[in-house]
Parts: C-alpha cells; structure tokens; sequence
C-alpha cells in the first residue's frame, strides 16, 4: 500500500465510524431522543446516561448520535445533491461550450454572488424550517462549487487525446461524456464532495444555530449547540459534547479529504517536502586535496544513486576533462540526468547517492569530492564552478521575475558586482547567448520571449558565473529542428570562447551527440554500456546495445528499420545479469546470469559487454 | 522505395482554411490568425503522405480537419466523394467507421480508467464491426496485429510501456476497418529503440491493409523512411510538396533546405553551422506580408514582401512557393 | 395548587380610583450628574411611534421621553402624569386636569395637545394600539388650557387605563408621530439606528429632583447570552428580558442583582375554523394532558408556574381560587375528553411556535412530548417570528404556542387574548367566535362597582374554563437584571412589568 | 487594461442586475406581510384597515412589475428606497453599516495574512515534520470549530472570566478609538480564526507546490543561498494563490459574518439584512443585496487586477 494510502486509513476507520452509529441509530439500545425525564434535567453522566441528561431530561448520547444523523444526513444529502447538479452543468458547459456554457456554468455563478445566508433564509422563510429546505438551500448553495471543479475538468479531459480518439471513432457525445469524461473527472468531484461534506456541516449547525434549520424535537448538533449555549453555565458539558462531535467530525473529514487528495493527484507531495531547506547536522569541513598535474576537470568513479531501496544508477564512471565535451546519451529511465543532476547537488530529495566519488578540480587546483559535499558546500560551487543548463527552459526560469534580474541574481550569487557594472555584465551576457536587443529585453518576462530565447536566456544564467563545467540536461529536445540548430550552434560557439570549460551533455537523440560532442558515454538501465570518442563509437559501436540503437534511427536509407525488441526494464524488475541481455540479440545464458565487468577494446574505450569480440 | 501510381484520392482537400480570430484587447476588433491557409492536399489508397512543419504551423489543425473533428473556415473536405461539411452528426458518426487517428501521446490517448480491451472494443461495438460475441476474440486477434499478447486486453494503460501504449493506440485505430489513419506526431513522443518498432508496424499495416495514410511529424528522418508523399508547411501555408525522393533529395524551397541542414545527423557535415536559420518563427498572429518565410530566408528580397508566392510546379507532381525555388539548389 | 406570585403585593389598580400625586424630594437633590445609565435592550425598537405597539423594547425608548396624561407608579398604583387629576362625571364623562409642564423644546404642555393627540389616534389609518378602545370616545373637549374633557357613548370605566399605555404618549400638537420629542425625563442626544440609542437628562422635567442621571445609553444586545454576558463583563448596567437560565446565575452573583415579576404568561390557541379544535372538548383536553410544572422548568429554569384557568394573578381581587386548577394535568380526563369528542385514538396535527425564541420553543416541545402521551401527534412548525406572526393572524396553524402580558393587570386586560369579537389576529384563537364572553368584556367595562365587576369577570372565567378559548400553560417570571450600584429602577408588578421603563425617570447609580 | 475593468464592470452591472432581480421577485414569494408586520408588534394583532393603509403607503398594492420597474429606476438615479420600518434612508443606513463589515473582515484578513503565510510557509518547510503536523492541526481544528462556538468560548474567556475585554457590542471609531478597537478585536480575532486556517492551510500546499517548481531549481543552480531562494522564488511565487483565495474568501465574508455579528453584537450589514429579511423590508433587503453582490464581484475584479500585477503571465486583455 502506498504511503498516501495508509494514511487514509485512520481518518477513513473514523468516519466510517461515525457513519455506521448514525446510519445504525434506529437499531442501536438507545435511549428515546424525544424521551422527556423533566425531572432530571442536567444530570449529569450516570449509568443510564452516559453522556447525561439535556434541559429537557432527555438522554445526550442517544440525541448526539440521532443528531449525527440529522447533520450527516442534511450535508451528505446535499452534497450529493449538488454533486449531482453540478456535475451535469459542468460536464454541459465543459464539453459543449459556447451557449451550452453560458447557461450552465455561467449562469450557475450567479448563485455565488448571493450571500449564502440569504439563500437560506429565503429558502426556509419560502418553504419553512426543516431538513428538506435546508437541503435544498445547500444544494443550490454548494452547486457553483462543483460545477467549477467539473467544468475545469471536463475542460482538461475533453483536451486530451483519449476523448479525441473517441469522437474520432463516433461514438455519441453523450455516451462520450458519461463514460470516457465523467470518470476521469471523479477525483477532483470526489475531493470536492468531502469538502463540501465539511463545509454543510458546518453551515448546517449554523443554520440550526440560528433557528433557521433542523425542527426539534430531531436533534442536530448546531440545534443542540444551540440549545446547551444558553445554559452554558449551568451545564457546560451539554455544550461540549456537541461542539466536539461537531467540530472532530468536520476535522476528521477535513483530514480524510486532504489525504484523498494526496492520494489521487499524482502530483501529490508524499516526500518529506524540501530537504535543502532543513540544516542537516553540523557542516562538514572540506577536505581539498591537491590534484595531479593532468587531473581531469571531474572524475566519477563509481557512483551509485538509489531511491530508498531501488538503485536508478550504479556503479557509474567517467571523466570531463577541460575543454572536452562529454556526450551522455541513453533513454529515458537510462539514469543520465540523474548523474547531470547529482554533480550540482540537485538530485531530488528522494534520491540519493549511494556509493562512489566525483572528483572535481576547482580554479584553485584542489580537488574536492562532490558526493561528500553538503549542501552549503554545494551551494558555494554552484553557478560558480559548475553550473547547469535545464531542458524546459519555460519550466525552469521563473515566470514572475524580468530576464535581466534572474541573470543578473546569477552574478550577484557570488560577486559583489552591482549598479551600472551589474547591468553592463548582464546585457553582454544576455548579447553573448545571441538574445537580439538585449538592453531591451533584460525587461522582458519569460513569457515574453519565444521557446529559442528563453533557453538563450537560460543558458546566459548557466554561465553567468564563467563556470568551469557547464551541464547541459537536454537543451534543445522541446525545440523545433531550425531552433535546435541555432541552440547548438551556440553551444559550439560557447566551447570556441572558452576554451578550458568542460561540459557533460545529456541527450537522446544520437545525432546530436554526432553534432555536438568529443566524446560520448551510452548508459543502458542505470549503467554505462559504453564509451569512447565519439567518431571512433560511431563508426564502431562495441556494445550491442550502440549498435542496435544506431541502427534503428531512420536515417540509414534501410527499408526496414532495425527495432530493439521489448522495453527498457523498470528499476524493480532489473534482469540479474547484463540488464540489456533481454533485449539483445546476441544474448547468451552467460549474459543473463553475471554482470559483466568494463572491457576496455582499444584505448580510451570502453564497453560493458561480455561478447563485444565475438558481436561487434 | 515502390513508386505509387497515384490512384483516385481517397480523401481530399481543397483549399482549407482555418481561422482562430483572436481579439486585440476586449473590444478591439477581432483579427485573424490563420492556422491553415488555402492548403489542398490529397490521399489516395496505399499512399503516405507526410506532414511536415515546426510547431505552430498548424499540422496539427490539419490533421484534425481531414478527420472532420475540426471544421475548416474555408474550402472543404471530401471523403470517398462526399464533402463532410454536409454530413449530419449522426452521418458523420458513421462515416468515422473509415478514418481513424493515432495521436503523439501515448499516455494521454488512452483513458487511463478502462481496459486496454474495452477501448478497443468500442469501436467494434460502436459500428458493430463485429457480432457481440465476437468481439472479444476481435480485440484479441487486434492486439496480436500490433504485436501485443491478447491477454492484454483486461490490462489498464499504466501496466504498459509508451510503445506498447503506441501500439495499442494503433489497434484501437485499426479496429474499425478504416481506410485512411491520420498519425499525429506517433513517435516523437518514443524512445529511440521504441520508436522503430512503431514505425515498422505502420509500415507493415499500410502495406498490408492498403490504407490511406496522413503522417504528421516534425523529424524528417522518420517522415523520410515512412512516406511516399511529403508535405512541408510554414506558418499555415504549404511551401513545397512532391515524392519523398524529390523533396528530400533535392529541395525546391528554401526552408525545406533549411529544415534538412537544421536536422542533425550521425554524419554530421562539416558545414553544419552555415546552414543554421537566423530568427524565430513569426508569430501567426501578425505574419510577415508576402511570403511569410522571407524574414528568415536566405535569399529574400525585395519581390519576396509583395505577394504570397503561389505554388508553381517544379517537377511532377512536385510543387513549391518560392519564387526562386530551383531544385535542389543551394543558396 | 397556587401560583407562586408573592413576590409583591397586588393593589388595586382599576381606573375607577382617581386619584392625586403629590412629590417627594426638594429641588436641591435634583442631581442629573448622576452618570450615565447604560441600558441593555432585547432589540432595537422598529419603530418610535407612539401610538402604535412595536415591542418592549420600543415601549422602554418611549417612556424615557414621552409621558401619556397618567401611568403607574413603582407598585402598579395608578398615578397622575401630565394630568396632575382627574374624575368621571355621573353621566361617564372624564374630566383631566393638567398640570404644569413643559415640553423638550420648552413650550407648555396644553390641552389642545392632549385633544390632537387623541384625535390623530382616532383616524383610521392611524394603526394606534388603542384605535379600538378610543373609537368609543365621542368627543374632546377643551374648555381651557388645562383641562380636557372626554366623553363616550357608553360609560367606560377603564378609560383612564388606556391613557396610562406607553402607547398612548400624548405629543406636541402637529408633531411627528414617530418623534421623541415629548414632555418625558429624558431627551434624544443621538440614535445609532440598531445599534443604540442615547438621551440625556431633561433640566425642565416636571417631577423635582428626576431625572437622577444624567443620561441613558440604550444599547440593543439582541442575543439574550451576550445581553447577561454584557451584564457580567460590567458593559451595561440594566438588562431587559433576562433569559430564564442566567436568573439563578444573576441572582447568585453578589455584584448583580436580579428583579422579577410574575405577570406575562403562556397559552395556547386554537384554529377553530379546523376540526378538531372547533371542539370545545377537544381544547380542553389538549389542556388536561399537559404537565405545566414541566413547561415552567423545561422553558422557564424553575422560573414559571403552572397556569390552569386564564391569566388573573392570585394577588389579583379578581382571582377565583376555587377555578384556580380547572385546567389541571390530568391524562386520564384528558383521554376521556378526546373519546367523548370522537378522538378515542387521538390524531395527528401541527403545532405553531417559533424559534426565535428559545422559551416558545422549549414550551413547544414539552407539549408536544406530553400530547403525544394522549394519541395526539404533533408536527412543530417553527418559522422565525415574523413568519409565525403571519401564520398566526391567518390561521396557518392547529395549534399554536403563545406568550405575552396582558394590557395591564386589570381582568379587561385579557380581552386583547380572548375576546373572540376582536378581529383576527395571533394572540388569539383564530375563527373563536365567544358571544358570551364578548358581551361580558363589555358589561364589565361599563361598570364602575368592583363587586359587580368580581361577579362578571367570576362568570367570564367560568365560562372560558368550559369553553378554553385559549388554554393557560404557565406564568414566567419577567425579569430585569442590574448592576449592584444600580438603584430606584424598579420591575413592574404583574402584567406592567414592561411599564418598567417609567421607573427609569428615578434610577441612580452608586 | 482599463477596458478589461470597464468591460468587467459591465459584466459585474449585469451580474448585479440578474441578483436584485431574483431577490426581489423571491422575497415577494416569502409569506409575511410587512405592513402587517410592522403593525403587529408586541404580540398585538394588526387592525386589517391599518394594514391596508400601510400597503399603499408601502406601495405594496401596485402589481410587482410597476414595483420592480419603480424600484429599478430609483436604483438607476442612486436612490435604494426607504426602510419600510421607520422609513429611513436605506443608502444612508447601508453606508452606516457597510464600513463597520469591511472593518471586521478587512482586520481579519490582516491578522490572518500576517500569521497564516509565515505558518503555512514554515509547515511546508517542515513537511510531515512535528511542526507540520501541529500546524496543520491547528489549522484543521480552527476550521472545524464553528464560528459560534468559537465566539461563545472566547466571550467566556476573556469578557466574563478575564474581563479584559467587552462582551461585544459597537462603539463609533470617531466616539472612543480606544473602545472601538478593543470591541473590534474579538469579532476579528474569530472571523481570522477560520481565515487563518484556510491561508495557512492554502500557504503550505502552494510553497509545497512551488517548491517542485524547475525555476526553484534554477535559482538553486545559480548558488543562491537558501534565504533568497525561499524569498525571491518561492514565497513570492507561492503567495500569488493565496492572495486569490483571500481575496474570494473575503468576499464570500462581506454578506457572512452573520453569527460573528450576532454573537458579538456587531452591528454590520449581515446582521442588518437578517433583521431586513425578518422584517420583510423589502427596500432594506433589496438594497443590501445589492451592496453585498457589487462588493463581491468588486473584489473578484480586484484580485484579478492584483493577480495580474503579480503574476506578469496573465494579461487582462484576452
């Protein structure tokens, strides 16, 4: 059971509960509620009345849970009634637009305007006191509410290639929206709903507070609040007990719905939130160490990277050199933006790294390890030393600060540079990406500039700091073809002037990394299958695994393409031996049963794979 | 590659227009913003044609008017001879039974909350392909079409791979019988490895079924491998269409070069950077006047501003809208 | 069994007795640097106007700045106002006498006042309280500035009475009707329309020494928790209408003090234009079946008494001790009743009340507890009161429960609550007609001998105890709550507890 | 821009227009007469003659469309008709009450803004930590908690028991400021109690939300350090929701804070129209529904405008 799962369950055995004593009073050894016992009124707790004795003499314990049953019924009746109306309108007005919507939705919104007290008190001076007005006043109170939630919905499902598909295939809009749209919007209807429970109850006792609601002699909580207030002081408890029924209900709703909620939006935050908000232990002193005359810029020896118990890298080695471009190339769930991500310390907090170092070598010439480093230390190299180019360029700059300030923040970050100077380093940075007109454009939004600017504009953040390795996850995959080229045209411009940057380049499109870099590492499944220049790779892949991907790009003039059979496998369900022999062609028992060790065919290559003499 | 005689077209547009009028400010007069224009295309039987374009340049809207979930603004579609704008919703109900549609993404074209077997089936119970009681053993022959297991077909979306999905994607579409398939964008959304697979098993249905196919998609690897006919667009427009082979192996228009030198390749040419096309797509809200490429091209001039080039022909079957366009010709 | 109302004793208080006053204290003591008295009312007065009946609350307001030709002193005693006497003459003619006073804008008080006064009340359309009572008077007569001389078709012995209603002020000639500009102790100073109200000392009051403070502060404290709590926290210094539960916690309190009068009551009425309740039977027996000591602990905390004849207190002189229990709890009769009217089996039938009030509604629900001992099954209908006013002037009801005071504590004050010749209307039975008991009223108010009147208000009782045009529940105490330095405030006896704000002219503090 | 807000205020007239109609055709539904009302007070019955009076004086003998049209061009040339109670001004009696309602909610708003985002921040923060769980607690409880109950307690508490403050009850600002803030204080304190649960609760979810955010990310990537991370990218992003849900649920305040009114005798305009509607004044009711609905889609109006200003994505244009 999931994390999100489990913490339902007490809430859920609460209101579960308090439904089965209220759906079960009528059966139940309780006490007549109309019982009047005028002789005992205010007794306190006893053995017949567990709870006491109410102004009336009448049992409070069989009148809680019979008044349970009055607020339950009125808030669970008219949230579903709403849910009902809502749902209709909604789904109308969201699949149908134009005047479909204009008298659903919108004119449902009406309803808002109106102070929902008067609503109430219309309805019930209209109808009079009692459950069924009151119902309906709250169903028409809370049908905005849902008819909201279900026609943003509707809009999003409606949007979504599965309901094209399906008027696609002709089938009729209304066997559409009932059977493809209205399920799928059930979860936000089903968080509503618990919402809207929450929220009668608490209009309902209100109501009832007011005199406007539930007809004694039924009891309800509000009319029992009501009730026991004016004689709070001789009988405090008889205002206690309903309050907590009341207001614990209402609670364990709220609760229940939150949790819901976690649960069925699968953007849900289940982690432990932000750990790089959360000082972690004493700061770790720095251990520098003198690097070797030829030290590599960054070299990874090992390194694992695991989410709780599944390990989604392992045992990865590799090395940037300065001025070296460093392909890392594999498919999705391959691990390759994880290890990017792990170098700057940015590896989501459900992730960690298990084992292994990343030597890296400052301006200094010292080297330190940056899987030791915490998040302080991290933080220092950062944008300075090593800095980091995001895919989704939109996504990653932030959407409410101008250009020139994110730009500007990422100087800032380790200089004291400001004022004239500030703005003079920002425009020329901004100039240097390519952004045309950059004196005007540092006043730009995000959304301002178009998809090639804005990953310019990031790429301008990322060297801001005249970093020493440059980690580009994915640049250009969201681009279009003419965009692309301009974007790695740029890339090539940035390594001519700045000759000792190192950079890792993280992609999956082969041809780029044909375009682009010196040397290429292809990871498979969390590991690196091979490695090597990348002419040399190309040309000669020594790993199965290379060679069927390059065969399958549909640029060799083949008839037929070469298709790598199955999938990649998921992190729990790893093959034990070579984690491509499932897949490969020239699979033996030996592959499946041991992982094979790094061979090394010429210098400066290396591959993972048992058969590469006989295969390749 | 066979060479198609070009039979009777299957499906045909003339001139297709559509306007998405957008207002500038709240009582600003409404402007049009044209995400198709005056573009005529046809599929017959057996055919491939590709799409090709950045995005934004409204294949997508194309797509979805050939299958007339869209209707155009201007011109018209015919299917198998009857122009769809005078169908019925009921008629046009029945006629989807023989057009279907594969979309980019495979998580979001299955209803996550149904079987994989009960989606597919829908459509053979929408148009009762099959008798009921077949059904079941249809799906199941539907699903080894594309290569899938037919115990399959009780499994729900998330249990497969985005290939699979792909693939299932591709069975739900096939099981109506159509005969022609609008693929949108199939396998931009795949891994390298997977998106072989998809492409194989189109390849293999459009051979086998002799479907009409429209193939949209902006990797000109993919689009050259699969189509016999190949379509480019910029901001709405077609600006070149012929045979694969001429398009690709020769281009007339110079953004279809452009798009070509921009592809990048695992034989990189040294020249890469040279070809590199300065500037962003125009907005299609305020397009350039004239040929909307001239702003990017490397060869506009002054005539380019005047008018929209027409399409002249370049060779058979073979036309672009350039008024320099030379075959294959470098700049 | 006997109400338990001794709290104070009962005068005679028929406006047969004329009578004269003359005031204690000097000028020297007039002392209006008193403080300011801040005055907890049960709502905001919907309206000023002085003739027509808009609630206690309005009743108090007026009081503090108008004054009618007579009122009551602290014990219920009937004494001059702006008529310093006055006599009936032997043909039933009533002669006022007024004295010198002055009104808030320093004219004096004359009796073309006093005769436009009456006369507005008299039009039609003037929705006076008393527009009934006052019709009776012929004419107005102002021989001088100082005396005015009403005369009647038939000889009125209550008339007096009458001008002793706080809806009765007499005003300004030509003056607005909803003006506070009167000839009473105090002055408008400002009106915070439904959160307060202030007046100030009036210096040309016409009783030396009064007003003893400076000033009031009314201020509405609408939720009867808040009012005592208001109390408590020392926010305010008197509280009208003292929820029956906080009286023990007021009167326990050694810096508050507590004061209670029996006099306003609660019954029932009947729709008798529906059977059952057209049975006299039927009516009686819904009285037999209810156990009023219930009714006075469940609603009323302790605070009420069981009340099983109509409302004539037992300080009264016209309290009939031997039919004092003639409505007595009693099921078995109750069921006896219903089996001889045709009901052996009971029914079912709906029972009007409100919510508003909390008192009403707790009354309801003992009866319906206890009718349902009887077979009869009672549905509570409890819209908010105005809702309940309206159905009870159209007999939208079967039962319904009701409280008030009578006019004053007179018998001829109960004719408002069951005389059925009076048009329709909520506090009275609807569609009951009462031929005997109409003409009984009348006898009685044109008789000026108390023993004859004994002997006809004794028949009238009897009557209504065979017939229960209304059904008596319980008394309730009425209560006011003060601060402990608050003095010379004082709760009306009886029925004129909510002439209480008469004594506001001598409440002091410290 | 100014035409987006002179378009939306067209848009919010006709809103209005659609809300006064409907009440007022509703209202005439209500069974009670007010005439009869007013002229049955202290349980005395009303004389039918007077009633009948009073209706014509009212105006209420005329067919409901003449009144509605009446009624309609009064509104249209700034006049909301007098009280049928005592016949005063009902605009005038609007401006009295309105301000002493946007005072309590506007104080509320305050108080809760000022501790909510902080607590909902560091909860996020701290997520599934002890903090977390007492905050979100907290929270819950005070949303569960009626507001009637609330007030009950702390009258109790702190007017009867601690006598630190009044019970409840108005005094004019301009009369005594100090006495008029210390009755301000517990009507605020529990309208902010059930505001300062949604802000905190809404707090925490959007900097949770924001938190996994790519440009947090990014401004992690340039080295920024934690503080400014948390101020420049995170809360600020993270207020712009919260901000939108306070400005909502302020508006749904304006014509709800009915028991708050009540409990603690203050007299503001929902309280107002409870006695309007008890009363059957119709001018009265008409007019404060008026008032409360052009409030509400004024303040929609406005949180869309702030929005926009803080959020450079939207544009009030489209």
């Amino acid at each position: 059971m999931k994390r999100s799962t489990r913490k339902l369950i007490i809430p859920g055995t609460i209101v579960a509960l308090v439904f089965a004593l209220v759906v079960l009073a009528p059966v139940l050894p309780l006490q007549d509620v109309r019982g009047m016992d005028i002789p005992n009124r205010f007794s306190g707790p006893s053995a017949a009345h567990w709870l006491g004795q109410d102004g009336f003499g009448r049992d409070v314990m069989s009148r809680l849970i019979w008044g349970g049953r009055a607020s339950l019924f009125i808030a669970v009746g008219s949230a579903l009634l709403a849910a009902i109306a809502g749902t209709m309108l909604g789904l109308l007005g969201g699949y149908f637009r134009g005047v479909v919507e204009l008298f659903t939705v919108r004119a449902v919104e009406i309803i808002l305007c109106l102070p929902p007290l008067l609503l109430a008190l219309l309805v019930v001076a209209i109808l009079g006191a009692g459950t069924w007005p009151l119902i309906l006043a709250l169903t028409i109170l809370y049908t905005p509410n849902y008819t909201r939630v279900v026609y943003a919905a509707t809009q999003q499902v409606r949007s979504l290639d599965f309901v094209t598909a399906q008027q696609a295939m002709g089938t009729h809009p209304m066997k559409i929206l009932l059977r493809t749209i209205l399920p799928n919007v059930l979860p936000p209807l089903l968080v509503q709903m618990s919402l809207v429970v929450a929220s009668a109850m608490v209009i309902e006792s209100g109501l009832s507070f007011l005199g406007l609601g539930v007809v004694p002699p039924t009891p309800s909580w509000g009319l029992m609040i009501r009730e026991a207030r004016g004689a709070m002081e001789l009988a405090p408890l008889l205002l206690v007990w309903p309050s907590l029924a009341l207001a614990g209900t209402i609670l364990t709703f709220n609760l229940l719905c939150d949790r819901l909620q976690s649960a069925l939006d699968p953007r849900a935050i289940t982690a432990g939130g932000a750990l790089w908000l959360r000082p972690r232990g004493p700061k770790k002193p720095l251990t520098p160490l003198p690097a070797p005359q030829d030290a590599p810029l960054l070299q990874i020896t090992d390194l694992s990277i695991a989410a709780r118990d599944l390990e989604l890298v392992r045992r990865v080695t590799l090395s940037v050199r300065p001025g070296e471009t460093m392909a890392l190339v594999g498919e999705s769930g391959s691990g390759k933006t994880l290890t990017g991500l792990a170098m700057t310390g940015l590896l989501p907090d459900t992730l960690r790294l298990t084992g292994g170092s990343a030597l890296y070598t400052r301006r200094d010439g010292t080297r330190i390890d940056l899987a030791t480093l915490d998040e302080e230390a991290m933080r220092q190299l950062r944008g300075d030393e090593i800095s980091m180019v995001f895919q989704d360029a939109a996504a990653s700059l932030n959407p409410v600060l101008r250009i020139g300030d994110q730009v500007a923040e990422a100087i800032t970050a380790h200089t004291t540079l400001s004022g004239e100077a500030l703005s003079a380093r920002v425009v020329a940075l901004l100039r240097q990406v390519g952004i045309p007109d950059p004196e005007r454009r540092l006043r730009a939004y995000p959304h301002e500039l178009s998809g090639g600017q804005r990953q310019r504009a990031m790429i301008a953040v990322a060297i801001a700091g005249n970093p020493r390795l440059l980690i580009a996850d994915e640049p250009t995959t969201a681009l279009d073809p003419t965009i692309q080229a301009q974007i790695l045209a740029l890339f090539a411009q940035l390594r001519r002037d700045t000759p000792g940057m190192g950079m890792i380049f993280v992609t999956h499109d082969l041809a780029v990394v044909a375009e682009i870099a010196d040397r290429v590492t292809v990871m498979y499944a969390g590991e690196i299958v091979e490695e090597g220049p990348v002419a040399e790779v190309f040309t000669r892949p020594r790993h199965p695994y290379t060679a069927a991907l390059i065969a399958s790009v549909p640029e060799s003039g083949a008839t037929r393409l070469t298709a790598i059979p199955g999938a990649v496998p998921l992190p729990h369900a790893m093959p034990t031996g070579c984690r491509f022999a499932p897949r490969c062609a020239h699979a033996t028992e030996r592959c499946r049963e041991r992982a094979p060790q790094a061979a090394s065919p010429a210098p400066n290559r290396i591959t993972r794979c048992l058969r590469w003499e006989e295969v390749t | 590659m066979t060479h198609h005689t070009p039979n009777a077209p299957l499906i045909e547009a003339s001139h297709l227009g559509r306007n998405f009028p957008q207002r500038q400010g709240l009582l600003g007069r409404a402007r049009d913003v044209w995400a198709v224009n005056d573009v005529s295309l046809s599929v017959a039987k057996g055919e491939t044609v590709g799409v090709v374009g950045e995005s934004g340049c409204g294949k997508s809207t194309l797509g979805r008017i050939l299958m007339g979930l869209d209707a155009p603004s201007r011109g018209g579609v015919r299917f198998d001879g009857r122009d769809l704008a005078t169908l019925s919703g009921a008629e046009r109900r029945k006629l989807s039974r023989r057009m279907q549609m594969v979309f980019q993404d495979p998580f979001g074209s299955l209803d996550p909350r149904r079987t994989i077997g009960a989606q597919i089936a829908d459509g053979l119970i929408t148009h009762a392909i099959v008798p009921r009681a077949e059904v079941n053993a249809e799906v199941a022959r539907l699903l080894e079409q594309v290569g899938l297991p037919a115990g399959a077909a009780a499994r729900r979306p998330h249990e497969f791979s985005g290939g699979q999905r792909q693939r299932i994607a591709v069975a739900r579409a096939l099981s109506t019988r159509p005969d022609f398939i609008v693929a949108d964008e199939p396998v931009s959304a795949l891994d390298v490895s997977i998106q072989a697979q998809v492409v194989n098993l189109l390849m293999d249905l459009r051979r086998d079924l002799d479907l009409a196919m429209l193939f949209i998609s902006h990797d000109l690897h993919v689009v050259r491998h699969l189509c016999t006919r190949i379509v480019v667009i910029y901001l709405g427009r077609i600006v070149e269409e012929g045979p694969a082979e001429q398009v690709f192996g020769s281009p007339a228009h110079p953004y279809t070069r452009a798009l070509l030198a921009a592809t990048p390749s695992l034989h990189p040419r040294a020249d890469s950077a040279d070809g590199v096309l300065p500037g962003d797509l125009p907005s299609p809200v305020n397009p350039p006047s004239g040929c909307a490429f001239r702003t990017r091209c490397p060869l506009a001039e002054e005539a380019c501003a005047r008018a929209v080039p027409p399409l002249t022909s370049v060779g058979t079957g073979w036309n672009a809208a350039c008024i320099k366009a030379t075959p294959g010709g470098k700049p | 069994m006997t109400t338990k109302m001794n709290r104070r004793g009962f005068l005679a208080t028929t406006g047969a007795a004329a009578g004269t006053l003359s005031f204690l204290g000097t000028k020297g003591a007039f002392a209006q640097d008193g403080g300011t008295l801040r005055f907890g009312l049960s709502a905001y007065p919907p309206s000023f106007d002085i003739w027509t009946s808009s609630g206690t609350a309005a009743g108090t307001i007026k009081m503090m700045c108008h004054r009618g030709l007579v009122g009551y002193d602290k014990d219920g005693v009937m004494q001059g106002e702006l008529a310093e006497s006055w006599e009936v003459s032997e043909a039933g003619d009533w002669t006022f006498h007024l004295r010198d006073a002055l009104w808030h804008d320093g004219t004096p008080v004359t009796a073309e006042d006093v005769a436009w006064t009456v006369l507005e009340a008299q039009k039609p359309d003037s929705a006076a309280y008393l527009q009934g009572q006052l019709a009776s008077i012929t004419s107005v007569e102002t021989p001088d500035a100082k005396t005015v001389i009403m005369k009647t078709a038939e000889p009125q012995a209550v008339l007096p009475g009458w001008f002793a209603s706080y809806n009765m002020c007499i005003a300004k000639k030509g003056s607005e009707r909803d003006s506070l500009m009167g000839a009473g102790p105090f002055k408008l100073a400002s009106v915070d329309r439904g959160v307060s109200i202030s007046v100030v000392a009036n210096p040309d009051y016409y009783k030396e020494g009064m007003p003893k403070v400076a000033g009031i502060d009314a201020i509405v404290y609408a939720d009867e928790n808040l009012r005592v709590a208001a109390l408590e926290a020392g926010d305010v210094d008197v509280v009208e209408y003292v929820p029956w539960q906080a009286m023990a916690q007021i009167d326990d309190n050694a810096e508050l003090q507590l004061d209670t009068t029996f006099g306003p009551f609660m019954y029932l009425t009947f729709n008798a234009t529906k059977a059952p309740f057209d049975n006299p039977l039927v009516r009686r027996a819904i009285g037999h079946a209810i156990k009023r000591e219930d009714i006075a602990a469940a609603a009323f905390y302790e605070r009420g008494a069981p009340l099983e004849h109509l409302p004539i207190a037992d300080a009264s002189e016209f309290y009939n001790a031997d039919l004092a229990n003639e409505w007595s709890y009693d099921p078995e009769k109750a069921k006896a009743l219903l089996a001889e009217a045709g009901y052996p089996d009971g029914f079912d039938c709906t029972m009007l009340s409100t919510a508003q009030y909390g008192m009403h509604q707790s009354t309801a629900e003992v009866c319906q507890a206890y009718l349902s001992m009887i077979g009869v099954n009672v549905t509570l209908d409890l819209p908010e009161w105005s809702t309940r006013v309206k159905k009870g002037n159209e007999g939208a009801y079967d039962i319904a429960v009701m409280g008030t005071a009578a006019d004053n504590n007179d018998p001829d004050g109960l004719a408002n609550v069951v005389d059925g010749a009076l048009p329709l209307s909520y506090v009275r039975s609807y569609g009951l007609e009462t031929p005997e008991i109409s003409a009984l009223f009348a006898k009685g108010r044109a008789s000026f001998d108390t023993e004859e009147r004994k002997a006809i208000y004794k028949e009238l009782e009897q009557i209504a105890i065979d017939t229960a045009p209304i059904m008596g529940l319980c008394w309730r105490e009425q209560g006011y709550g003060l601060a402990g330095n608050v003095s010379g405030f004082s709760n009306m006896p009886g029925q004129l507890t909510f002439y209480s704000g008469f004594t506001l002219e001598a409440a002091m503090l410290g | 821009m100014l035409r987006y807000i002179a378009f939306r205020s067209l848009v919010a007239l006709f809103l209005v227009w659609i809300v006064v109609t409907i009440v007022f055709l509703l209202l005439h539904l209500i069974p009670g007469d007010p005439a009869e009302l007013l002229l049955s007070g202290g349980n005395v019955a009303a004389d039918p003659q007077a009633v009948a009076a009073m209706r014509e004086k009212m105006g209420l003998n005329a067919p409901l469309w003449q009144q509605y049209l009446d009624h309609m061009a009064g509104v249209l040339s700034g006049d909301l008709g007098v009280s049928f109670r005592d016949g005063a001004p009902v605009i005038e009696q609007i401006a009295l009450r309105l301000p002493r309602t946007l005072e309590v909610i506007i104080a509320a708003a305050l108080i809760a803004t000022g501790i909510g985002v902080p607590l909902g921040t560091y909860a996020a923060i701290r997520t599934d930590g002890k903090a977390d769980a007492v905050i979100s607690l907290f929270a819950s409880a005070a949303l569960s908690t009626p507001v009637f109950v609330v007030g009950s307690v702390v009258i109790l508490i702190f007017a009867q028991q601690l006598r630190w403050l009044p019970a409840g009850g108005f005094v004019a600002f301009t009369e005594d400021p100090a006495e008029h803030l210390k009755l301000l204080l517990l009507p605020a304190g529990t309208v902010a109690l059930s505001l300062l649960a949604v802000i905190t609760r809404m707090s925490r979810a959007s900097v949770l939300e924001v938190l996994q955010r790519d440009y947090v990310r990014t401004a992690r990537a340039k080295g920024l350090p934690v503080r400014a991370v948390l101020r420049r990218h995170v809360v600020r992003n993270a207020l712009i929701p919260v901000l939108t849900v306070l400005g909502l649920e302020m508006g749904t305040l304006i014509g709800g804070t009915v028991l708050v009114e009540f409990v603690f005798n203050w007299p503001g305009l929902s309280g107002y129209l409870v006695s309007a509607v008890d009363a059957r004044d119709y001018p009265e009711v008409v007019g404060i529904v008026m008032t409360i609905s052009v409030l509400f889609v004024l303040l929609n109006l406005v949180v869309d405008v702030v929005n926009a200003a803080l959020d450079p994505r939207i544009s009030l244009g489209r």
